[in-house]
């Protein structure tokens, strides 16, 4: 990811360095890859699913979702939105889509199958198979089915279920996702052996599961220690962080060294009661996607006293289960991949808040992390990232009596998002923020 | 209430709750449900009344905002906006399932904001493998087991196969009406199928198969039928469910067919009855509902794509119709922040394009003031064809 | 006596006021124009003029809106959002939501006792949901913005506008004057259309009454009882809506030096 | 309703007028069965579309020294069509501006339409609309854009044009609203921004918008440009660049409306009268008539 050292206001931590440099090595790596004859996929965040797979069979694989981000961030993602409305997509669609849309109608039509020149990190070159997946959002597998339009490249949709939190608890309920979700990898498996034209090293997939599983347990416990107070990590070293452990990028025993490094050097801040920034006034959750583009804002909010303490639960990984029982590693990556979703209904259950894993989680860490507001980012071309965030904010403050702040963005169109209009609100939100921690005192909450 | 048909079934779409109000005075369960992908027949195997809860174009949304964005689906706001307004209130519950995000996310807040004696909400898979449609009917089975506990009666197969039977009868009765508007000029308008389709999604089965057979016995039978008109239209939509919309395309054409589950979506094609009565439903909901959600390829995990055979395995029944209808150009009517039908339109186009027939694409964002100005873009594309 | 100075230099209009220790001293309201800088400086002229005070006269200075740091004789920014919630209490101390139906966005903002802000939302940057929305309008109708209101109440079926963008609703309003349409029947539409963005937004904040409506939005007494009726309540408007929050920024100045 | 049996000898001296009332002009053409224009009007449109039409079609008729009752056929396209009461139809602006411009440039297959209240695009086959892309999204990418911002920066619309192209520096007008446009102008302007400089700014910022728009028909020679800003030198310039190929502009880009409507009325005329169908025609009366009439 691209992002922007401003002032030093925020206490970066030296052991995110080397995470997000390897995210972008990996990247650059699978492209030198792909360009010297390695099978590459291009694959939509699947949440463990069918990456550990595609890693175990050494393929590059790159996220055209990412690389929107990256084009939008670089300021070249409007030649592709262009390209794509004149394809006939609506604008309203979403911005990484219609980015990545646009970019295929120019590699596939414009520049005969050849990357086109002056793509950003070395553009993305044609795949030998599309990996979408219904996680999330619809636009997650129409994109992928939409691109059939460029390229003769087979898509494989990862089918993820979303059941109701109730609906989860009826007998059988979860055993029936479990079942469908280790056939289906089954078949993903023969699916891509067949494209690759080579067996599956089952030890190898086995020992990539244990470490996928291992590394997100060790970033869990790293985001576990910014409870502290004041906070020792900051959103903008979780953004830098995160992709290395949600995306498996590059080798993951390094991977693991690295974030146990990380876990070190927070849990000495916590020691030290070293913040992640000068003074912690206000102790901020964040959701959804930031804004890639002007990541220095976290700056300008840090000298106010703002800590980012916590964020976007779909980056955070699935609270820890032991699955060392289970030998089959098709039904460890299931039942990892379903931890992710599930993980939170029990709690949310209990709670009585029917809202699902995308509103729910926001709940437990608000009131865990202890925060004194939210900033909502709701991205007007995302759905996935948005639709929820006015519910979010009703939540926090029905159930937490916490305040939200929303400030509208876009995930490419960058003109959208205003950090001059976004700062004017800071004033008044701290008086809201102020306001609710005398009324979160009355109702007797510890924070 | 008159007998005719037809003057009844307008009735029911100026006023749709009334006969179902009636039927909860009469100690009747209203259940609401949102989207066609729900499996009617399980509520009417337990003698529970389906009701679908449409939005509103003509009422402002003024409550949504409370809890969704937007730039979300014009048609769930809307939905929802009436449901926050209390216009459902006289449900005792509700069914909702994950045909698409939008429904997803409204059941969410429905939910929680709503509180009818009952609620539940449905998973649906998005691709049509065998591994998917067992997990559909799992929770088909699950949907069961809630109804069961909320009715304290058993659905046996037995009951379910008999609801089947009463709700394909429907979808026959829809087919042959349907068949009403192969004549030039049609017997029954575009217009009118709406407001037959609203009234049949407002009334128990049995009802609703009454009034079809009277609508159909009328309508064969008519003097004062559609005037021909210089085109004849296919509109391909998520959803189409107020005449306005209608009265504008026909204002210049004769709408004789519709790709829209306002229309005969959810009845163009019938349960397939096997042993296990939630296999038929699994396999007919997954399998037989053509709207945009649903992943379809060529071949389950082809390793080789061929895209006019992808648009032949997505869109390819259109041709036949269109053919049958004789419908000389279509409109693809968007609604705003409809990602599925967004996706899909283009391809359509190919399509629609590679079997030479005339489209336009036409955006609005279901209010009614949207309207107004789509009228030169619908004149003008009947011009371009006629 | 000591005095205190608010200036709002909003995007369309700039306000600003003196106030005394206690009640509103001068007012004074000029259109934007090209060069904040300068509106500014005719403003505190003015200011000065009607009071016949000089600068030095002026304990202290508080700039707020869109323009604030183009008034080089202000001693510092406050939010607009803050001077709007001061303003509002000072001049209804009862009221805990203000609406405030500026040029360029409409906001809403919940209030405490001591004229805190306990909440707020500004509206999508879109002019559809802005005052703006009825000058555009007004133009279309060739009538002045003062008889909009008037000219509205007088309808007896608004018409529907689509949700569009402002000039798109301009457009809308050619159509429904080239169909014969009442001129009253539009601006009431148009008055509408901006009273359901309104209370959607009131909505999102919860509604705590008693509300206030300021802003230049505010003028129009059309907008002011299709709102009430949109929302079914009684509004408290301030007999100069315009300068609330240039009122509140000079307040913000009084309350930051309270021993002078 | 008038019947009135068109068994008119063919080279008898009929003649044809077009209405086009558009958001912001009125425009008549009157021809003769040569086509030849006899009369060309162009006046504002008012609220009142209907009077000011009556008004405009009474300047045509007296300047091409004729009566309405000399008119065979009439034909009212653009947004007050449905207003006119002497009309005898109405098609849309899209297919009469396909149908002027084809005659004008026989060799035109994609004619664009900058009006005051939408941008257009048409596809044009044999001299008929077979595809279509119209922006009614906002008016960011309509002429409003340009009235609107020249109306703030003080200028006359018609000069816009030779100012920018003094611009020597290229100015990002990044608000997407006309509305907010004109502050972001303003704000230029006390930024002490060069005039030429905006306004160049702000026709690249409207052609690159109607250019996203016309994209979507694929783009084929010769393309034609009309409406009020085709008058815009600046504007032709920015929209040349933005859509990489050269552009046709008529003398009167206001008319191809008109003229496509006048031509439109001829040819149904002409083919009516040649199957010897009668064709209905509204009262010849210029006065004021009601809307729901």
């Amino acid at each position: 990811m691209v992002t922007e050292e401003k002032k030093k206001v925020i206490n970066r931590l030296k052991t995110m360095y080397p995470l997000r440099a390897k995210v972008n090595e990996t990247y650059l790596k699978s492209i030198e890859a792909i360009n010297a004859g390695r099978p590459a996929v291009w694959a939509m965040l699947n949440f463990y699913y069918g990456d550990p797979i595609l890693k175990a069979m050494d393929v590059e694989m790159v996220y055209p979702e990412n690389y929107g981000a990256v084009a939008a961030a670089m300021g070249v993602a409007q030649q592709y939105l262009e390209q794509a409305y004149a394809d006939g997509f609506p604008t309203h669609l979403c911005g990484y889509s219609l980015a990545g849309l646009g970019y295929t109608s120019k590699m596939m039509r414009e520049f005969k199958g050849e990357v086109p020149p002056e793509s950003p990190f070395g553009g993305m070159p044609k795949p030998l198979f599309l990996l979408s997946s219904s996680a999330i959002c619809d636009a997650r597998y129409k994109w992928f089915q939409a691109l059939g339009r460029y390229m003769d490249v087979p898509v494989w949709t990862l089918e993820s279920p979303s059941p109701g939190v109730k609906e989860l608890f009826i007998e059988g309920a979860f055993e029936a996702m479990v079942n469908m979700g280790i056939k289906h990898l089954k078949d993903f498996v023969v699916f891509v052996e067949r494209m690759l034209g080579k067996k599956m090293d089952w030890a190898r997939l086995d020992e990539t599961v244990d470490l996928m599983i291992e590394v997100n347990r060790v970033w869990y416990e790293v985001n576990e220690l910014r409870k502290a107070k004041p906070c020792p990590m900051h959103s903008r070293d979780f953004w830098s962080a995160m992709a290395a452990a949600l995306f498996l990028a590059g080798d993951l025993k390094d991977s693991l060294q690295c974030f146990k490094d990380m876990y070190v050097e927070v849990k000495d801040r916590v020691n030290n009661h070293t913040g992640a920034i000068p003074e912690e006034k206000y102790r901020l959750l964040f959701a959804e996607l930031p804004p890639w583009h002007s990541l220095g804002f976290f700056d300008k909010l840090a000298e106010r006293g703002w800590n980012f303490v916590i964020e976007s639960f779909g980056y955070h990984p699935p609270i820890p289960l032991d699955l060392s029982g289970i030998s089959d590693p098709l039904e460890r990556i299931t039942r990892f991949n379903l931890q992710f979703f599930a993980g939170y209904a029990e709690d949310a259950r209990q709670q009585n808040l029917p809202s699902g894993s995308f509103a729910y989680p926001y709940i437990k860490f608000a009131r865990e992390w202890k925060c004194d507001g939210a900033m909502l980012h709701p991205l007007i071309s995302c759905r996935s990232a948005s639709t929820h965030l006015p519910y979010v904010a009703n939540m926090l403050m029905e159930n937490l009596k916490v305040p939200s702040l929303t400030i509208e963005g876009d995930i490419v169109d960058l003109r959208l998002f205003n950090p001059e209009d976004a700062l004017a609100k800071a004033e008044p939100f701290e008086e809201t923020m102020e306001h609710y921690k005398r009324m979160r005192k009355q109702e007797g909450f510890d924070w | 209430m008159s007998d005719k048909g037809l003057s009844k079934v307008q009735e029911i779409y100026l006023n749709r709750s009334q006969r179902a109000k009636e039927l909860k005075a009469a100690g009747k369960k209203i259940i609401g449900y949102p989207c066609v992908y729900v499996p009617l027949e399980m509520l009417t195997a337990l003698d529970l009344v389906p009701y679908r809860t449409y939005g509103d174009i003509k009422e402002p949304v003024t409550e949504t905002d409370r809890a969704l964005p937007t730039s979300f689906c014009s048609i769930m706001r809307s939905c929802l906006d009436c449901a926050l307004k209390g216009k459902d209130d006289f449900l005792d519950g509700m069914v909702t399932i994950h045909s698409c995000d939008p429904q997803e996310k409204t059941a969410r807040v429905w939910e929680s904001y709503a509180d009818y004696p009952y609620f539940h909400f449905i998973d649906m898979p998005s691709t049509v493998r065998p591994e998917a449609i067992e997990y559909f009917k799992s929770q088909l089975n699950d949907f069961r087991k809630t109804l069961e506990a909320f009715t304290g009666q058993k659905l046996t197969a037995d009951k379910l196969k008999s609801a089947i039977k009463a709700h394909n009868q429907q979808r026959a009765l829809v087919q042959q009406l349907y068949e009403l508007t192969k004549p030039v000029p049609p017997l029954i308008s575009g217009t009118e199928l709406v407001q037959v389709v609203k009234a049949l999604m407002s009334l128990p089965v049995a009802e609703g198969n009454d009034l079809l057979t009277q609508v159909i016995d009328e309508v064969k039978s008519r003097t004062d039928g559609p005037k021909k008109k210089p085109a004849r239209l296919l509109i391909w939509s998520s959803t189409l469910d107020d005449t306005g919309i209608m009265q504008l395309f026909e204002a210049k054409a004769n709408v004789v067919m519709d790709e829209t589950c306002g229309g005969i979506r959810a009845y163009r094609s019938s349960v397939k009855l096997t042993a296990d009565p939630l296999d038929s439903l699994a396999d007919y909901y997954m399998k037989e509902i053509t709207c945009a959600r649903t992943f379809r390829q060529a071949a389950l995990g082809e390793t080789r794509k061929d895209y006019a055979k992808d648009l032949q395995s997505r869109f390819g029944y259109l041709e036949g119709i269109i053919k049958e209808w004789k419908t000389n150009g279509a409109i693809l009517l968007l609604v705003r922040y409809c990602d599925p039908f967004a996706f899909e339109m283009p391809s359509l186009k190919d399509y629609l394009d590679s079997i030479g027939i005339p489209s336009t694409y036409i955006e609005y964002d279901y209010t009614i003031g949207a309207l107004a100005p789509l009228k030169t873009r619908v004149e003008a594309f009947i011009e371009t064809i006629s | 006596m000591t005095w205190f100075m608010g200036i709002d230099i909003g995007s369309a209009y700039s306000k600003g006021v003196i106030i005394g220790d206690s009640e509103l001293a001068a007012y004074h309201v000029i259109p934007s124009g090209a060069n904040y800088q300068t509106a500014a400086e005719t403003i505190k002229q003015e200011l000065l003029r009607q009071l016949n005070l000089s600068q030095n006269d002026i304990a202290d200075t508080v700039a707020t809106g869109t323009g604030a740091t183009n008034v080089p004789f202000a001693s510092r920014q406050v939010s607009d959002i803050v001077c709007t919630a001061r303003g509002i209490n000072s001049v209804f101390p009862q009221a805990r939501t203000a609406i405030e139906v500026a040029g360029q966005s409409t906001k809403a903002i919940r209030i405490n006792e001591q004229g805190m802000v306990t909440n707020f939302t500004v509206s999508e940057k879109c002019a559809a949901g802005s005052g703006r929305f009825i000058e555009v309008i007004a133009n279309v109708l060739r009538i002045n913005l003062k008889d909009f209101g008037p000219l509205s109440l007088k309808s007896k079926q608004p018409v529907t506008f689509g949700t569009g963008c402002a000039v798109f609703g301009e457009s809308e309003a050619v159509t429904r004057v080239a169909e014969g349409i009442p001129k009253e029947d539009i601006a009431a539409g148009v008055n509408k259309a901006l009273a359901t963005k309104i209370s959607s937004l009131v909505k999102k904040i919860k509604l705590e009454e008693p509300c206030a409506i300021c802003g230049g939005g505010a003028l129009n007494t059309g907008l002011i009882k299709t709102v009430e009726q949109e929302m079914n309540i009684k509004l408290l408007v301030p007999t100069q809506p315009q300068i609330v929050t240039a009122l509140g920024a000079a307040v913000t100045a009084r309350t930051a030096n309270p021993n002078i | 309703m008038k019947q009135s049996a068109s068994n008119t000898a063919p080279g008898a001296n009929l003649y044809f007028a077009g209405l086009d009332i558009g958001s912001t002009m009125t425009k008549v053409v009157l021809m003769n069965t040569t086509d030849r224009i006899l009369s060309a009007i162009k006046g504002p449109t008012g609220p009142e579309h209907r009077q000011l039409a009556n008004e405009v079609m009474r300047m045509a008729l007296e300047q091409a020294n004729l009566q309405l009752d000399d008119i065979s056929y009439i034909i009212a396209t653009g947004y007050g069509r449905v207003n006119v009461p002497f009309a005898d139809d109405q098609i849309t602006e899209l297919s009469c501006h396909a149908r002027g411009v084809s005659s004008l440039f026989p060799n035109a297959r994609t004619a664009i339409d900058i009006g005051g209240q939408d941008a257009k695009s048409m596809k044009i086959e044999k001299g008929k609309l077979v595809d279509f892309v119209m922006n009614d999204k906002c008016a960011a990418g309509t002429g409003r854009f340009l009235e609107v911002t020249a109306a703030i920066l003080g200028i006359r619309l018609e000069d816009m044009g030779d100012i920018s192209l003094k611009s020597t520096k290229k100015i990002q007008v990044s608000n997407l609203c006309t509305i907010f446009a004109q502050q972001e102008v303003v704000a230029l302007l006390s930024r002490g921004e060069k005039l030429e400089d905006i306004i160049a700014g702000l026709h690249d910022a409207l052609a690159s918008r109607v250019a996203a728009l016309v994209r979507r028909l694929k783009v084929e020679p010769d393309v034609v440009l009309t409406g009020g800003v085709a008058k815009n030198i600046g504007m032709v310039k920015a929209m040349k660049e933005n859509l990489g190929c050269e552009l046709l502009v008529p003398e009167e880009p206001l008319l191809t409306g008109a003229m496509g409507a006048a031509i439109l009325a001829r040819e149904i005329y002409i083919k009516a009268s040649a199957e010897g169908e009668t064709i209905s025609t509204k009262p010849r009366r210029l006065e004021k008539a009601t809307f729901f009439s």
